[in-house]
């Protein structure tokens, strides 16, 4: 840690009295270290401790995640809006590529630093107790496994790296971390293909695409960052921010900044499977069960949100539009495919893609609180899902097919009543967890298309909203076909309910799917917004772009940090900022007040459209699925062969660039190479040289090292050899002599 | 002398222990091998000490060991060390120093072949500390012979094919050189009075020549010899289209022969250009900056989707380097203290993860005695203590962040997007070709079934260890801490950028 | 063109002679190395000839005489190779090292 | 340009000849090769103003030295693993390497291209002015006459030593 000269002034706001002291960078610097101290220990001395290392890492995440929720807490009860702490500001930073900082070019000046706000502290210690969870489940779950040490091993370093992430406070080490993230995605789906004794391939090609669908996301986002530092020469995010919001004073929203923002984008489209780079999810389901399901639902995907959310301020309306647009299209076109699935695990791998939809499309509309605020409440009813549907296939003998189950309800109480409630809270049933939060969403849709008044922005709602009411129907077709009706196969017949192990963290998870929503809106202390807003919403509120253009000038002088930027409240208190501001707010209350009631009925409306219409099919039975199915004929079968996406893509890009690179090694071989053989077997023809030529090198050379060795003796006599060519030589070599001695005075 | 001639030392000691292995009977294999050992080892201990020790990062050119060699001709002996070159010429003596243990298990003539070794590593640890033009070029000259006998005789099936390829190609390059050599060198005299080859003085007059309006057959001097260094260099590099003799002669070549070529011989080229051909002929560089970036962004991109189609792992590997060299041209090109300071440490960066994938390649190789990538499979089953090791090697060689390939690249092209935007989105499909290539490689390797004839496969011995272990915690250590090396670099590399970046204002 | 390039185009030519001369395995070849190294004399006699305008043609019957008695030489030559095949059934020089020691 | 033009015509055939001849295999080819240097010398010889001399070449050595390589070549064996590039290489580096050490001082004192052939007065025919050096008895008539002797000396010489030649063969068939 090299001392760096503070960096331009944050806002006076943020900084003053808002922070807990420099002492807790110590703090927030041991939680992502923790992890990395076990990922260490365990790759070092893994297999040589007692129980392979597992304690080590799992004891070490428990620190780590008491420190980030103690933190949390602590941030909790300074109520602060505002709140914002950056180590480079007080002093700490890391000078990462160059530690001279005399040297005048903007890449020597960059550091490194901690950045911990409201949004990263809640979802530090949101990362942090998930996978703490996950750590302490998979020493029950992965027991025998063979590479015991390995998987624990990777774990860690993923914990790191989400941890790391959250804390960045600049788009290098973001980056960074995304990627190591991306690493240990790859490793843990893999991680069956280099079992010891069953290696399963599909788990490595499952990887693979993972890993590379992503790092597609990955190029582009890194192109974005470069957008971004080729003209900001900065690459913090308050440097950023502070900069996009001088030059949209100056200039207004440009092209390349469109440009940026959306390439920026597409790293979280990768990362949180939007479409169209959302294939790698479902297979990623080839990872050890729970675990993967839990990284790849709760954690990993969450950082595309966080991302999108980091850089909703350096996003035009233009690019904003692109991100709801993506989220909402993502939102209902999983949500279709998750309606002919019969694999209980895809059924929600596609869930998650289209709730991630909604996330991403309530960021894009401007609701980043309550895109974060899904975030939570979608962790905990998916996880709740996937264990249970965990627990069906631990139930069935390992049977995935929905169609082979049925009747499950009496056999297996608790999973059914667990998976009910979350199903409930997923479908957007008023009361439990996930209303709430899909309730804001689509609030904040409506709100956005309200204010703007065009048709394109009324889009990102009416997909939401169909979204809603097929999410409610898939959802609750996996309930009826899964625990309803009669058992269908012999496996669901001798299903039996899953040791206490699974069914307490189910249970756990279920309560708070029903009441959890409850209290992230509950505010005790109506500290914060006089009892009108959520103190969640409140807290990590949506920033407002719109003020950056109606108060340039402002801007211009003093502005920077991210907390001034963000002080815009949705009950109106930053209202002193200026009279049209002022003006503005008023209104724009009223406008969200309405949307909000809209909002909140549609929502109820199409939940109980949707599950109504599962009932007729599944319950009832008054509409044969089949034959629905059949009379729909090719439509049926596109969503049911996920819009032929997989088969899409292998045949463009993935043969398109095999059969390029094919063409190219034939290029190579045949005509750039072929054009140097040519000049070489012309020179060859004009020379003849042959085998021969080579013999004589070769061998030469052999001869050459062998006789070099004895050589100084005999160097003397071999000048007389009698040959006349070698006389030659000498005569040449005596006539250069001669004539530099005489005509250059060489000695 | 106030100080020890380090840089003398480091060059000449191999020398030293060439001569004390060709006095040594050829039975003492032990000896012979422990003294290569022990020489190549010495000269690595000067270049540490040299590193960490009397190397000041904010002076130029340092530890300076200068006297006339021959007169008549302005000659001199003049070696010097600065940002630039430092870190380069560690890793030539780290590499070396590894490429001894991975020839350990050399039987056919192994006295002429550890003699050749350190002649090679002479050569090019002269090519980095050398100051004098006509110096460098001795040491260019001595550097190819024995690599070629190190290819033609030690190498595969098809060896005396690559060695000639090698041979011609590099000829051709030195005869350009020369050309430009002489030219430059008969420059100087009608400037200075008396003709000179000090690098230093000849960039001080580069200025001066700049100015010289006079053409032959219509292109100045300055884009005459611009052109011949650096078709010159480029060959050695190797820059898209003279790289074919580059997949062969790392196909023939045996291990250790692979790790130098790619570890340190590519990186030759590339200093050439830094040293010499940039800084001698500015002002035609800056006119033919767009191309070369564009030539090395075509080396990216084309040399990742070649790499895709290979099944020779160690081609794949070959092919892989094309592309990771063109960072260096696009980098170097774009000019700004990000892309220069990028490109040269991709240098550094590209020589310890290209290294240690050839040796991977190597231990696969020793078992299997091919490498179809086709044929292979499962083989994480009986190597797992090799499978973590390779999956940091091929994770270092597709750049992922925490690895220094990643500081280097992402300089690169953050330095080059200022200036070469359209360029850097094209090479970016580089960038995730690599990770295909590279992953595919790994999984055809290591996952899937063992086939019965792997049973019997050993995991890794101590010695391969050994040789890998420190390539992989250079990766490591340098994403996690390039200051190490680019703080060394800094300030050589800021002059050179100003230097250069004022011809390009107009 | 200057003197400059006939001389190098001369030094060229005397290069390849020599080299001819001293690496080919054929006495014939030798001969012709030969032939190129006299022109390349040639050359050079001629082109000082041009450019010193005060020697008349002083150069050019230098060369004259030059070649008149690389047609005296050519002959010998040429007898002498037939002779050497005929005593030592070979033409390749390294071969006829009667000479050494 | 056209003196640059059909300077470079003339030095790319000789020097190209030369090469060929260097390089190839074929003793036959090599000799025609030749032949293309010494047309290339002659027109070189042109470009100087002397076209007395240029016939001469032309005729002298393509006419006569040429056809009496021919002949040897005739009258010798062929040899075919005879060439050998490295060989070559090696030789051409050795004395292309000591020719440019020595032109590199030689070179850098002289100063390139001040004067042009072409700035030059323009040449007049020389068949007279040698004509008359030739005859001229305080001139060249001493050396020409001594030419004269030595090309008939030249040729009874090489009639004998040819001669000789079949005698040897039926002692080296004894022997």
């Amino acid at each position: 840690m090299l001392p760096a000269p503070p960096i331009e002034s944050l806002t006076a706001a943020a900084a003053e009295g808002a922070t807990l002291g420099n002492s807790a960078y110590a703090f927030l610097l041991a939680v992502p270290l923790l992890p990395l101290v076990g990922w260490l220990l365990q790759v070092f001395f893994g297999r040589k401790l007692p129980r392979q290392g597992d304690w080590l890492p799992t004891s070490g995440m428990a620190l780590s995640a008491l420190i980030a929720v103690v933190m949390f807490i602590r941030v909790l009860f300074q109520w602060n809006p505002d709140f914002l702490m950056s180590s480079a500001e007080d002093g700490f930073a890391w000078r990462f590529f160059f530690s001279d900082g005399s040297i005048p070019a903007p890449i020597a000046q960059f550091t490194a630093g901690i950045l911990y706000d409201n949004l990263s502290a809640f979802l530090l210690a949101m990362v942090a107790l998930v996978s703490f969870l996950v750590h302490l489940f998979s020493v029950g779950y992965m027991q025998g496994d063979s590479r015991y040490n390995i998987f624990f091993s990777n774990l860690s370093l993923f914990t790191f790296a989400m941890l790391g992430l959250v804390l960045s406070d600049n788009m290098v080490f973001f980056f960074v971390f995304w990627e190591i993230m991306g690493l240990c995605s790859y490793l843990l789906i893999g991680h069956l293909a280099q079992d010891r004794k069953q290696p399963k391939m599909s788990a490595a090609w499952a990887s693979l695409k993972a890993f590379m669908t992503t790092r597609i996301g990955d190029v582009c986002l890194f192109v974005g960052m470069a957008v971004f530092w080729a003209k900001f020469d900065t690459l913090s995010f308050h440097g950023l921010y502070t900069a996009t919001a001088d030059h949209v004073a100056a200039n207004g929203w440009e092209g390349w900044m469109t440009f940026g923002a959306i390439m920026m984008f597409l790293g979280a489209v990768g990362k949180s499977a939007q479409f169209p780079l959302h294939v790698w999810l479902p297979d990623a389901m080839e990872g050890p069960t729970p675990v993967s399901a839990m990284i790849h639902a709760a954690t990993m995907v969450a950082a595309g949100v966080y991302l999108t959310g980091r850089i909703y301020l350096l996003c035009s309306p233009e690019a904003q539009l692109v991100i709801a647009c993506v989220g909402a299209f993502t939102a209902i076109f999983a949500a279709t495919i998750g309606i002919t699935g019969f694999d209980i695990k895809k059924v929600l791998a596609y869930s998650t893609i289209s709730q991630l939809g909604y996330m991403i499309a309530a960021i894009g509309v401007g609701g980043v609180s309550a895109g974060l605020f899904h975030v939570i409440t979608h962790a905990i009813f998916k996880a709740c899902l996937f264990l249970g549907s965990g627990s069906v296939i631990h139930g069935c003998h390992h049977e995935q097919d929905m169609r082979e189950m049925g009747g499950l309800r009496k056999k297996m109480p608790i999973t059914y009543i667990t998976m009910l409630v979350s199903t409930l809270a997923i479908s957007g049933v008023p009361l439990f967890a996930g209303f709430y939060s899909k309730d804001a969403i689509l609030a904040k849709a409506l709100e956005k298309s309200m204010v703007t008044q065009e048709w394109i922005w009324a889009m990102p709602f009416y997909l939401l909203v169909v979204a809603a009411a097929v999410t409610a129907f898939y959802m609750f077709r996996l309930i009826f076909m899964t625990f309803h009706g009669e058992p269908r196969s012999d496996h669901a017949h001798h299903a039996h309910e899953s040791p206490w192990t699974m069914t307490v963290p189910l249970m756990v998870l279920g309560f708070f799917a029903v009441f959890g929503g409850k209290f992230w809106i509950t505010d005790p202390l109506h500290a914060v917004s006089g009892g009108r807003t959520p103190w969640f919403m409140a807290l990590v509120h949506d920033p407002d772009l719109e003020r950056w253009e109606s108060s340039a000038i402002e801007q211009a002088h003093g502005y920077g940090g991210h907390g001034a930027l963000l002080s815009h409240a949705a009950d109106g208190h930053g209202s002193g900022e200026g009279h049209g501001a002022a003006a503005g707010h008023d209104e724009h209350h009223d406008v969200a007040h309405t949307a909000h009631v809209r909002a909140m009925i549609t929502s109820i409306i199409v939940a109980t459209l949707g599950i109504l219409t599962a009932c007729l099919f599944y319950l009832f039975g008054v509409f044969n699925p089949k034959k629905v199915a059949a009379a729909l004929g090719g439509l049926y079968r596109l969503v049911f062969n996920k819009y032929f996406f997989d088969e899409l893509y292998h045949a463009t890009v993935i043969r398109g660039t095999v059969v390029f690179s094919g063409f190219l090694s034939w290029v190579d071989q045949n005509i750039v190479d072929g054009t140097v053989l040519l000049v070489g077997r012309t020179m060859k023809r004009l020379a003849g040289f042959s085998g021969a030529a080579d013999k004589y090198v070769v061998d030469g050379a052999v001869n050459w090292v062998g006789e070099s060795t004895q050589a100084a003796g005999q160097a003397v006599r071999r000048i007389q050899t009698g040959r006349i060519q070698q006389y030659a030589y000498f005569t040449f070599a005596g006539a250069v002599l001669l004539a530099a001695v005489v005509l250059l005075d060489l000695f | 002398m106030d100080s020890l001639p380090y840089l003398s030392l480091i060059t000449f000691l191999p020398l030293l222990g060439m001569a004390v292995i060709l006095a040594l009977p050829k039975s003492q294999e032990n000896a012979i091998r422990w003294t290569a050992a022990l020489f190549s080892g010495l000269s690595l201990l000067f270049a540490t000490v040299v590193y960490f020790g009397p190397f000041d990062a904010t002076a130029g050119v340092q530890l300076v060991e200068r006297f006339d060699w021959i007169p008549a001709f302005n000659i001199q002996y003049f070696m010097g060390v600065d940002g630039l070159s430092l870190p380069l010429v560690f890793l030539s003596a780290l590499i070396h120093f590894i490429a001894v243990f991975a020839s350990w298990n050399i039987k056919k003539s192994m006295k002429g072949y550890f003699a050749l070794l350190l002649l090679l590593e002479v050569g090019v640890n002269g090519v980095f500390l050398a100051l004098d033009f006509f110096l460098f070029y001795v040491f260019w000259e001595i550097m190819l012979l024995p690599m070629y006998f190190l290819i033609g005789i030690w190498g595969g099936p098809r060896r005396e094919y690559a060695a000639i390829k090698f041979f011609l190609y590099t000829l051709a390059g030195s005869v350009l050189m020369l050309v430009a050599l002489v030219a430059i060198y008969l420059k100087s005299g009608g400037i200075a009075g008396e003709p000179t080859f000090d690098l230093l003085t000849l960039k001080s007059m580069a200025s001066t020549w700049v100015q010289d309006q006079s053409t032959f057959l219509g292109m100045k001097f300055t884009t005459w010899i611009f052109w011949f260094l650096f078709v010159g260099f480029a060959i050695k590099i190797p820059v898209f289209p003279f790289h074919t003799w580059l997949p062969d002669a790392h196909v023939e070549a045996p291990t250790p022969i692979s790790v130098i070529l790619a570890g340190i011989l590519l990186k030759l080229g590339a200093y050439g250009m830094l040293r010499i051909n940039f800084p001698l002929a500015p002002d035609a560089f800056a006119d033919a900056r767009y191309f070369l970036a564009v030539l090395g962004t075509v080396s990216i991109v084309y040399g990742a989707y070649v790499a895709m189609a290979q099944t020779d792992f160690k081609r794949v590997v070959a092919y892989s380097s094309v592309s990771h060299m063109g960072y260096f041209l696009l980098g170097a090109a774009s000019l700004t203290f990000a892309g220069l300071n990028g490109a040269t440490f991709q240098l550094f960066t590209h020589g310890t993860s290209s290294a240690m994938l050839f040796l991977i390649v190597g231990v696969v190789y020793d078992r299997a005695h091919h490498r179809d990538l086709n044929d292979f499979g499962g083989l994480a089953q009986r190597m797992p203590f090799f499978l973590g090791v390779a999956t940091i090697g091929i994770f270092a060689g597709l750049g992922l962040p925490g690895m220094s390939g990643f500081i280097s690249e992402a300089m690169t092209l953050l330095g080059a997007y200022e200036v070469y935007p359209v360029l850097v989105i094209i090479s970016t499909l580089g960038i995730l070709m690599t990770a295909a290539f590279l992953l595919y490689a790994l999984q055809r390797v290591f996952l899937g079934s063992l086939p019965k004839k792997y049973e019997n496969f050993t995991d890794m011995d101590r010695r391969e260890a050994f040789c890998l272990v420190p390539f992989a915690a250079l990766c490591i250590l340098l994403g996690i801490v390039p200051t190490l090396v680019l703080d060394k670099m800094a300030h050589a590399i800021q002059l050179l950028s100003e230097e250069l970046s004022a011809y390009t204002g107009g | 063109m200057p003197l400059e390039a006939y001389l190098a185009v001369a030094a060229v030519l005397f290069v390849i002679g020599l080299t001819m001369v001293a690496s080919r395995r054929n006495l014939v070849y030798v001969l012709m190395g030969l032939e190129l190294i006299l022109n390349a004399a040639n050359l050079n006699l001629v082109a000082f000839n041009r450019f010193h305008p005060e020697s008349h043609v002083d150069g050019q019957m230098t060369a004259l005489f030059v070649i008149i008695l690389a047609a005296a030489e050519a002959a010998i030559a040429l007898a002498i190779v037939l002779n050497a095949y005929s005593h030592f059934e070979t033409i390749r020089p390294d071969d006829i090292d009667t000479m050494k020691d | 340009m056209a003196a640059l033009l059909s300077f470079i015509l003339f030095a790319g055939l000789s020097i190209g000849c030369a090469l060929l001849c260097l390089f190839h295999r074929s003793v036959v080819i090599s000799a025609f090769s030749l032949l293309g240097t010494l047309l290339g010398v002659a027109g070189l010889f042109l470009m100087l103003g002397a076209d007395f001399l240029a016939m001469t070449q032309v005729l002298i050595y393509a006419g006569g030295i040429l056809v009496l390589i021919l002949f040897g070549l005739m009258l010798t064996p062929g040899d075919p693993g005879e060439m050998q590039p490295l060989r070559i290489f090696g030789g051409l580096a050795i004395v292309g390497g000591g020719a440019v050490l020595f032109l590199m001082k030689m070179a850098g004192v002289a100063e390139w291209g001040s004067v042009e052939v072409e700035n030059l007065p323009a040449p007049q025919p020389t068949v007279d002015e040698i004509g008359l050096e030739l005859l001229r008895r305080d001139s060249y008539l001493l050396p020409f006459e001594l030419a004269s002797v030595i090309l008939l000396a030249a040729l009874v010489g090489a009639v004998f030593i040819a001669r000789r030649r079949f005698e040897y063969v039926d002692e080296g068939g004894k022997a």
